[in-house]
């Protein structure tokens, strides 16, 4: 099964291939080159894959792995396809198009999908910028007992239990990759700035002066 | 103890991740031949009402003018529990919390008062502020909320592919590693069946200090004893902070609850005197009391209280 | 418990719609019309789709499905696509097309070994101990929907259905002769029993009453 393994497009091999375990494929042997290969993996998982796993697997630099994503997703998109591949939660996977979200819902669902009430729209908002929190706490943002709601989007896969606090010994609650998804993005970092719906310092510092009004 | 009631429910709240500022000034609304009710699924709490009130009147959330605002939300307060006897202490809690701030700001604007530095003073501006950086907080985060909800509506309605691998290569499946041992799965099965103890409220949070209802509880047990008859003011005169009034109180409603302590006002908003109608000494199960509240503290051995 | 994904499989359509809100979409409205909606569906259903079911969903003429079906299929080839649609056992599904197989393998083999997540440990606790179970009991017991770890669970040769809960008719899992390998066991009966680590009698009638209370 030992073949000439010096993969990679750009000539470079991933590793200097001499007495090493060879790989039995080329990827240029491939009609569809890397990209297919890179497709038929995607096919097969079943949560994001980095990068990196894919270029290990197919032998690849990192760089080439990313490009030949960036362009896959591009060609998804202006062919029109059903379904896009997206960089969400940390890695790539094949998602099917929003558009298409009524067809696949009645498909998958037999119909809608729930929707989050506006208690557990504000509770998940809560958890999302105050991870890790406890109950409790996201119960005094909302100015609410938030009980139900916290099991609700546990139940819902959108939060998960992250650890405890170390004080009171209160369960803190974070949110999933689940919920990265559902809200298309690749990282918390991505999560709109809470900051501009907070009052500005000088607000603030007003309200303080106006004390004795 | 009452399971926490749903406060929130209804699909009818979908269409607020669609920008409808949520205008809860419904929620006092007065339907024809019914007394004011308490629409839990509309709103899910004080910050809620007040925001829905401050929206009605057309006030900044920062504007100050909040008289009317507090006469409408202490009446919302007061039919409230007339409406639903059984409503959540949790929830009432922090209702009267508000409530109280909220009227201590409104007596602090009609009382023609320069008192610089006086205590009460600062401790009201900073209870004002305080509850104006919670509500400002929470508006915040309802807005943001609503960008969530678009969000999870349009980009966000996406399904992933999760097919599993076709037969042929499900043998290659990375090795399991198990690494449990029979025990292990014993005690985990274990810890999955047991039934979840019910999630307690702490008030913890309600100030960043905290504040054992218990031990306020055995406090104020301990002074009720020794003066049976005694106002509200001087069971809390020595209260440092807003929270060990807080927690006093509440610690007087559970005592209340098991019927050792009677509570009499001789007018709305008047002086609350207590007198204590339970044993002279021994346990009156003030171990369970604030149970309910002390989050983090060690829960007690013995079910609570009515046995 | 509702489960996404029944439909389809035996070619009926999830819901009819018959009575009920009706989906608002209109096919052409897509960018990529029926062949991407199709695509769409296509991409996450994990048994064959007969033409029929897609029909119904899409609310197209089966014919008109079909044409499509071939026509994605022909694309699929021709681009040098690194999956291929075909039609199996009397419905349509994506596949790796097989001259990637190798990439998959490797992809596959690379992988890291896979621990189960605690979700799924204690799923298959619960089972373990209360078998033969239904995946709505298991939820009860766990408090979250436990559909996608059951799925694991059975991929891994764990856990397999045992029979129907006569009632109801939801079917029942139980563990596998693997799982008592897998644990050093000769039988069930030498599962460690459960008392020692559960809480004292009055402990747990305390928690029960408070919960249900």
């Amino acid at each position: 099964m030992t073949q000439a393994g010096t993969a990679g497009g750009d000539g470079t091999p991933p590793s200097d291939g001499a007495g090493e375990e060879q790989v039995a494929f080329d990827i240029n042997d491939f009609p569809g080159g890397a990209r297919a290969a890179i497709e038929a993996v995607l096919m097969v998982v079943d949560e994001p894959v980095t990068e990196a796993a894919l270029a290990s697997a197919l032998e690849l630099p990192t760089e080439d792995v990313a490009a030949e994503l960036e362009a896959l997703a591009e060609e998804y998109t202006s062919q029109h396809r059903g379904f896009m591949l997206r960089r969400l939660a940390g890695g790539w996977r094949v998602y099917t198009r929003s558009e298409y979200a009524p067809v696949v819902e009645k498909f998958l669902l037999g119909g809608q999908q729930a929707r989050l009430t506006q208690a557990a729209l504000e509770t998940l908002a809560v958890i999302a910028y105050r991870q890790p929190i406890s109950r409790a706490r996201v119960g005094a943002v909302r100015g609410v007992n938030v009980d139900g709601v916290v099991r609700t989007l546990l139940a819902r896969g959108l939060v998960q239990e992250a650890g405890q606090d170390e004080e009171s010994g209160a369960v803190l609650y974070g949110t999933t990759d689940y919920f990265l998804q559902r809200m298309g993005l690749d990282s918390l970092d991505e999560l709109p700035p809470l900051a501009p719906y907070l009052p500005s310092d000088d607000v603030l510092e007003e309200l303080a002066a106006e004390g004795h009004a | 103890m009452a399971a926490p009631p749903e406060v929130s429910a209804g699909p009818d709240l979908a269409e607020a991740g669609a920008g409808d500022a949520a205008v809860p000034g419904g929620v006092i609304h007065r339907r024809e031949g019914q007394p004011f009710e308490v629409h839990l699924d509309v709103f899910s709490g004080p910050f809620e009402l007040l925001l829905g009130l401050i929206a009605k009147h057309k006030l900044d959330v920062t504007e100050i003018a909040l008289a009317k605002v507090t006469d409408e939300f202490v009446a919302h307060i007061r039919t409230a529990q007339q409406a639903a006897r059984d409503w959540d202490l949790s929830e009432a809690s922090e209702f009267l919390l508000v409530a109280a701030t909220l009227l201590d700001l409104k007596a602090s604007r009609l009382l023609p008062t320069q008192r610089e530095d006086d205590e009460e003073d600062l401790a009201l501006i900073e209870a004002r502020d305080l509850l104006f950086a919670r509500l400002l907080q929470y508006r915040a985060f309802k807005q943001v909320a609503t960008e969530l909800g678009e969000r999870m509506a349009t980009v966000g309605r996406i399904f992933p592919r999760d097919v599993g691998v076709e037969d042929r290569f499900s043998r290659l499946l990375p090795e399991l590693v198990m690494g449990v041992a029979p025990e292990q799965l014993a005690a985990v099965a274990a810890q999955a069946m047991v039934p979840k103890p019910p999630p307690t409220v702490g008030i913890e949070h309600l100030h960043a200090g905290h504040v054992s209802v218990r031990e306020q509880a055995g406090l104020v047990v301990a002074r009720l004893r020794r003066q049976p008859r005694c106002s509200f003011r001087d069971l809390v005169a020595d209260a440092d902070s807003t929270l060990v009034i807080v927690a006093r109180f509440l610690a007087l409603l559970e005592l209340f609850r098991e019927g050792v302590l009677a509570f009499a006002q001789d007018e709305a908003l008047g002086g609350l005197d207590v007198h204590w109608e339970g044993p002279a000494e021994g346990a009156v199960g003030a171990t369970e009391i604030g149970s309910e509240f002390d989050e983090g503290d060690p829960a007690p051995a013995g079910p609570g209280g009515e046995t």
